[in-house]
């Protein structure tokens, strides 16, 4: 059966030329014909438990996302992700009040060299339609390759200047990091400059929520008004890599392409496969190489955390519901104590941040266990609070403030995470 | 500083003394080893149960003997292919390991050492040129040897002092 | 100089015939010199970060614990434990307020087998003065050796029975459970029968910390009451078996003998190290058997789990203050709400469970990362809501339940974790 024998390797052809700003996966695709293949699986959809590349909606499977985002586009449309080869089609398909800029483009087309080349930074603030209009091909081979060497390269401005504000710099990655900074360019969380809508990446105090929190903090960044709450609120995209240092893997110097790439053999030798998706689609070329337990084990594993994960996630959207629910009904009354509500919309703030950085990570808490629950359990402790000052505001009763834990150890800290050599 | 004067080296020796000295320190070194003078020579050969002579080594070997490298004997990996390299390593690490053997200070768990990663690492790109013939020599420019993915060739994670979990079951 | 030669392996001697309840040690260890040598390191005190044998107070450490355990014999005198060797010792040296029953005795001493031939179950009422006075020599070879063959065996019988109600028969476990399961024998939640005070472990319902404390709310057991919140409360005590259920380790096979029972060299040959205690007083040991990382990285991977662990247990211990503070002020009010209070006690009593539950676990979160995650962020949601609880029931106001997450998928469940082959 055909299924049994060996692919057949295509010889990569020498006398192909990639132009500079070559977008068409296909151009390419003559090049390196095995790696195009595995680039048009990104075509095939498929459900896993908590991902994969079924468009459906996030709003149905848990329904009080659309109280957490009230006023916001995405309590009326919220689908989870699909393949990079349907990034053109899928932002193209939603709502035009989700695109609020033409900084959208970045990280949707393989077009966006040749944009970056045409406007420079002004295509931050062209209408994104127009822009939409001039990209042709979704995400594809220019984004991360050099047309002439192939070596990997960074291709969008952002990640550069945020190493560059952290004094480093990003030319001087190594092969393995680099096998996941160009997925950092777009599985990262963002921001638009007030303004400018110049593309930034939160990073300067560190990768955790916490320190991202404290960043917009003092930026005194905000993404929407709620709606219910009035609370000024932060929305959190893919941190995929942010969630993913210093967990097991990253610290074992595991890539993203390690296991969104694995290497498969066609005919006598193996290439990177370029169908990056979950995991659990391929679990054995995935992890089978670097775990030897049975597929089953480590399908298990994944899910042991993951529902663990949805778990405390569901749980958290409970109480972080309810404190929207009692925020805006003691605003409602005249009474209320105006100092207590300012509490408890700041508490809604951060505990729904913390909550959304793992809703909005896409590996439900597989990309770093530990750190996933324990932003969980500060959003749902950060929710419970808020939940009683909006009480306090709204009764005049009141508790005592939270009794301080003492003279502290000074070894609950998180900050401490170090990195010694392996 | 009359102390540094003290412990000054009293250069140059008469080229006997040396002879001298050298004749003891060999003698201390034979005596030492020549207790089992076997253990020393493994080193010399290529047969994977002279490395046994030395049960310390015994994980590393029965973990390739149930290994898809059986036919591979050790020094297929662990020495470099070409005359020089090979003797000057097998040569270096005859006269460390037997040193740790018998004088010490014996580690816990025995890891390669730096310079046999390398060796390792050229060793496995040596024989599977074929299938890697398009990803390349995946250490180039910082990246990682091949068995950082492939951790159970030859001997499996479990190459320490303790008993196997999977073996231990039932 | 001696150390840099090998350890002289000591021939066991095979005249040495040992008796069947012979309980002192150093008779055991004329057959076996090298175990009793290693037994001995026992009496070695050290600190570890969150762990370790110096018989610190928890107290001093941790003051919000007199809050928490107000009413109760460790809101006095609560300390770290150390080696087996000072069992004996330091249960004398305790209050006798805490000496509640001659159950104690049973994971104190080396003459339990002794004592238990001797009075049967009655034992269990005796007074433990008069046990005490009985008891000659600490934890030792005979609580999990038989005498003639050597091999392990299981001499408690509360760890019989607690197998065979679930239908599961101890005698035929493998080795690798043996390895584990003589440690499970003390280091485990149990209680006292009421009454008869037979020692019982309550793993009817299984081993998970809800299971736990489901099987106690059918039961209706309480510890003692809360001084201040009048809460019936529940103490859990060392679950380390427990916890370690399902982890990644304990899912691989790994025992618990693996890391705190490391193989040694001695000599030319190994032998399992009798010095029972924190790994991180032997890491080469203890991990370098499987893991082929440095010790310094192996280090830091445990410090990474007990920091992040130790952060959310002292924050939880805040808000279970909190809602103790929050119910006694309710309760002194004449014009509170009975009923409220009552629902304010029922959440007190299960949050501090769960925060029990990993706080008197020994690892700091170690045995099972992603579980002792989860308890502590059930543990902060549930003591939230009983702080708000308290509050309505103090101020007449209320906030409406928390929101129903919806038509859930069936995902949530932790139930679900299954045991695949590997
Ligand atoms: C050790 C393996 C591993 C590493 C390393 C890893 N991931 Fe993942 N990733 C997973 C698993 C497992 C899932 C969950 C898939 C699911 O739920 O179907 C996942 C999910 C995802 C998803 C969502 C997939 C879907 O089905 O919707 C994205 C996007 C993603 N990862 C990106 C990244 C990025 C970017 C990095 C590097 C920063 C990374 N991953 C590193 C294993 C890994
Ligand atoms: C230029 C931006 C960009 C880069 C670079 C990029 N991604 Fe993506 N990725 C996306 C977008 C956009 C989507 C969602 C596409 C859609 O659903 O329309 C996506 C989706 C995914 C998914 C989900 C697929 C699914 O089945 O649901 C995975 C997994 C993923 N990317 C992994 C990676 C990895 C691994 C890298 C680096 C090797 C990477 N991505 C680099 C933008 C990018
Ligand atoms: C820094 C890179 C980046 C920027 C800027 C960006 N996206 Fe994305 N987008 C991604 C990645 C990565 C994914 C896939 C992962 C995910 O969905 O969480 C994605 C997924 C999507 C999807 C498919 C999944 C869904 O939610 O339906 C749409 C549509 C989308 N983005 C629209 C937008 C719009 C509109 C903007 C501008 C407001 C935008 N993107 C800006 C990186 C980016
Ligand atoms: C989202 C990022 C991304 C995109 C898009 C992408 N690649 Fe790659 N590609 C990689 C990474 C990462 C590697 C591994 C490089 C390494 O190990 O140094 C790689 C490796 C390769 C290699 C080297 C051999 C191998 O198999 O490792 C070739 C050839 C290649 N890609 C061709 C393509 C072609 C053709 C396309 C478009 C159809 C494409 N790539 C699209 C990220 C990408
Ligand atoms: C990033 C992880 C990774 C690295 C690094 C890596 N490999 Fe692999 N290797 C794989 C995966 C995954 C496969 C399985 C491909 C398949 O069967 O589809 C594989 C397959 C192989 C095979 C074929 C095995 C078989 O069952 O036929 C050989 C041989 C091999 N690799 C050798 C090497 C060598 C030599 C190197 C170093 C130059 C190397 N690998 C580096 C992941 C890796
Ligand atoms: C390139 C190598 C590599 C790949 C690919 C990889 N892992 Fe791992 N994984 C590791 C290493 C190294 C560790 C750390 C184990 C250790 O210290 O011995 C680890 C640890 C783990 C653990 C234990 C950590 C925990 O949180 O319990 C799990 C589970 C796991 N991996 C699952 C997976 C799954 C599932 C995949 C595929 C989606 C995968 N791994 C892919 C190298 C890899
Ligand atoms: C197929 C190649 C190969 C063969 C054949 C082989 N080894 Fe190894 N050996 C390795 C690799 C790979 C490592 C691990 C390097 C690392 O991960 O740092 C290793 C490591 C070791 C170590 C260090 C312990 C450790 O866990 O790092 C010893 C000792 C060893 N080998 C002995 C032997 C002996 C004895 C034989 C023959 C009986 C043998 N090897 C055969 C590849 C091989
Ligand atoms: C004289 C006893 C003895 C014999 C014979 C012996 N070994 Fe070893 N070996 C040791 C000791 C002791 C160590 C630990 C040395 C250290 O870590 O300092 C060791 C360490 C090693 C290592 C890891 C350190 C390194 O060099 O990278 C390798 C690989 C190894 N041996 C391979 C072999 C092979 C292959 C043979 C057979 C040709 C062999 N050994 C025969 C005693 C022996
Ligand atoms: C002397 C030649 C030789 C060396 C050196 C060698 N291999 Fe192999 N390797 C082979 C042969 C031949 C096979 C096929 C064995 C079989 O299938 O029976 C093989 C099989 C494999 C396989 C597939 C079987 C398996 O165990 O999963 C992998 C992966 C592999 N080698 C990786 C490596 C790595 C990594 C190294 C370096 C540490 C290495 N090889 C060193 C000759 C070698
Ligand atoms: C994978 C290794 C591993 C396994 C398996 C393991 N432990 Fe531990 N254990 C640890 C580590 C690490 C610590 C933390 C030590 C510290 O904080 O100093 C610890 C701590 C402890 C402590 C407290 C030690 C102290 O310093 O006070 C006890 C008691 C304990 N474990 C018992 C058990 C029991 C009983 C089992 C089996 C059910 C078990 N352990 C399984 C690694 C392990
Ligand atoms: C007969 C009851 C009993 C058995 C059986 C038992 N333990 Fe213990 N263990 C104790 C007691 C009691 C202590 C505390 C002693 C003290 O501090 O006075 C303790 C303390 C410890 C400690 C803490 C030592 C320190 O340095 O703080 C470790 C680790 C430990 N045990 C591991 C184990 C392991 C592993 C096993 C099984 C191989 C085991 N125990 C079997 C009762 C037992
Ligand atoms: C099921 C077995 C078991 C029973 C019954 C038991 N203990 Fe323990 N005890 C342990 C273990 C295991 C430890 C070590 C782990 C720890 O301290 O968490 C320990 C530790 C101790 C310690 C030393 C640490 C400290 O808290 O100071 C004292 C004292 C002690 N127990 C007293 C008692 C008393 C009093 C009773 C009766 C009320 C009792 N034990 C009943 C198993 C038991
Ligand atoms: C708390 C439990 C416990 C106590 C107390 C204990 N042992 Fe052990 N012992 C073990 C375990 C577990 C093993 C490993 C058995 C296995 O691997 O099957 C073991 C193994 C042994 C072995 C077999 C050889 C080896 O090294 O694995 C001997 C001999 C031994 N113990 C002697 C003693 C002596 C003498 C004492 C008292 C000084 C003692 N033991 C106290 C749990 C204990
Ligand atoms: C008998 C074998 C064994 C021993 C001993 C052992 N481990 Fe592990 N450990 C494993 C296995 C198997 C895994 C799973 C990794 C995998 O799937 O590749 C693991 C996974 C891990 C992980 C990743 C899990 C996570 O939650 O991130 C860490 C960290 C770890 N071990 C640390 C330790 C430390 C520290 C010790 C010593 C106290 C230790 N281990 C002792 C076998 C062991
Ligand atoms: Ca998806
Ligand atoms: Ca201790």
């Amino acid at each position: 059966s055909p299924g049994c024998s060996p692919k057949q390797r295509q010889e990569p052809s020498q006398g192909v030329e990639i132009g500079e700003f070559e977008a068409d996966p296909a151009v390419w695709g003559k090049k390196y014909p095995d790696h195009y293949d595995t680039y048009l699986q990104n075509n095939m959809t498929a459900r896993t438990e908590y991902g994969g590349s079924d468009k459906y909606s996030k709003l149905e499977r848990e329904p009080l996302l659309k109280t957490l985002f009230s006023g916001y586009g995405f309590s009326k449309e919220y689908t989870e992700d699909r393949g990079h080869t349907y990034s053109l089609e899928d932002i193209r398909m939603i709502d035009p009040a989700r695109k609020s800029a033409g900084t959208c483009i970045t990280c949707k087309t393989a077009n966006f060299k040749e944009l970056y080349n045409k406007y420079g930074e002004s295509y931050y603030t062209q209408p994104i339609t127009h822009l939409l209009d001039e990209a042709k091909h979704p995400i594809a081979c220019i984004d991360c390759h050099d047309p002439k060497t192939n070596a990997l390269v960074i291709t969008r401005p952002a990640l550069k200047e945020a190493f560059a504000r952290q004094g480093k710099d990003i030319t001087k990655a190594t092969r393995n990091e680099m096998r996941s900074l160009v997925c950092a360019q777009c599985h990262v969380e963002y921001y638009f400059q007030t303004g400018t809508k110049k593309l930034t990446f939160p990073w300067d105090k560190g990768f955790r929520a916490d320190d991202i929190l404290q960043y917009y903090q003092e930026l005194g960044f905000t993404d929407w008004e709620h709606a219910d709450a009035k609370t000024p609120m932060l929305k959190a995209q893919h941190p995929d890599y942010e969630l993913n240092q210093n967990s097991t893997h990253q610290r074992n110097g595991v890539s993203c392409s390690d296991c969104h790439m694995p290497y498969v053999r066609i005919g006598t030798s193996k290439i990177s496969s370029h169908w990056m998706t979950s995991p659990l689609r391929y679990i054995s070329e995935a992890c089978g190489t670097c775990h030897r337990q049975s597929e089953d084990y480590l399908k298990e594993r994944i899910l042991y955390t993951q529902r663990r994960v949805y778990d405390q996630l569901i749980k958290g959207e409970q109480v972080v519901a309810g404190a929207i629910e009692a925020i805006s009904s003691a605003s409602k009354l005249p009474t209320v104590n105006a100092a207590k509500l300012t509490e408890a919309r700041s508490l809604h703030r951060q505990a729904q941040w913390y909550l959304d950085f793992i809703s909005a990570e896409n590996s439900m808490g597989f990309h770093n266990p530990q750190e996933a629950l324990r932003l969980l359990s500060e959003s749902q402790r950060l929710a419970g609070e808020s939940r009683i000052r909006a009480l306090e505001a709204l009764s005049g009763a009141s508790l005592p403030p939270l009794p301080s834990p003492g003279p502290a150890p000074g070894l609950t800290s998180t900050q401490e995470d170090k990195s010694p050599k392996q | 500083m009359s102390g540094k004067r003290k412990w000054k080296w009293n250069w140059p020796w008469h080229w006997w003394q040396y002879g001298i000295l050298s004749v003891i320190v060999l003698i201390g070194i034979g005596f030492t080893i020549g207790r089992q003078p076997l253990k020393g020579l493994a080193y010399a050969l290529d047969k994977p149960e002279l490395c046994i002579l030395c049960h310390v080594m015994r994980p590393h070997y029965e973990s390739w003997y149930h290994s898809a490298h059986r036919n591979m004997v050790c020094n297929e990996c662990h020495t470099p292919h070409n005359f020089v390299g090979k003797y000057f390593t097998k040569a270096r690490a005859g006269i460390v390991d037997t040193w740790v053997y018998f004088i010490g200070p014996m580690p816990a768990q025995f890891r390669a050492k730096p310079h046999t990663v390398e060796i390792l690492q050229d060793n496995c790109i040596r024989c599977h040129t074929e299938v890697i013939s398009r990803i390349g020599d995946t250490r180039h420019n910082g990246g990682t040897y091949c068995f950082s993915c492939h951790r159970d060739v030859p001997h499996g994670i479990q190459t320490g002092i303790g008993p196997d979990p999977r073996e231990l079951r039932q």
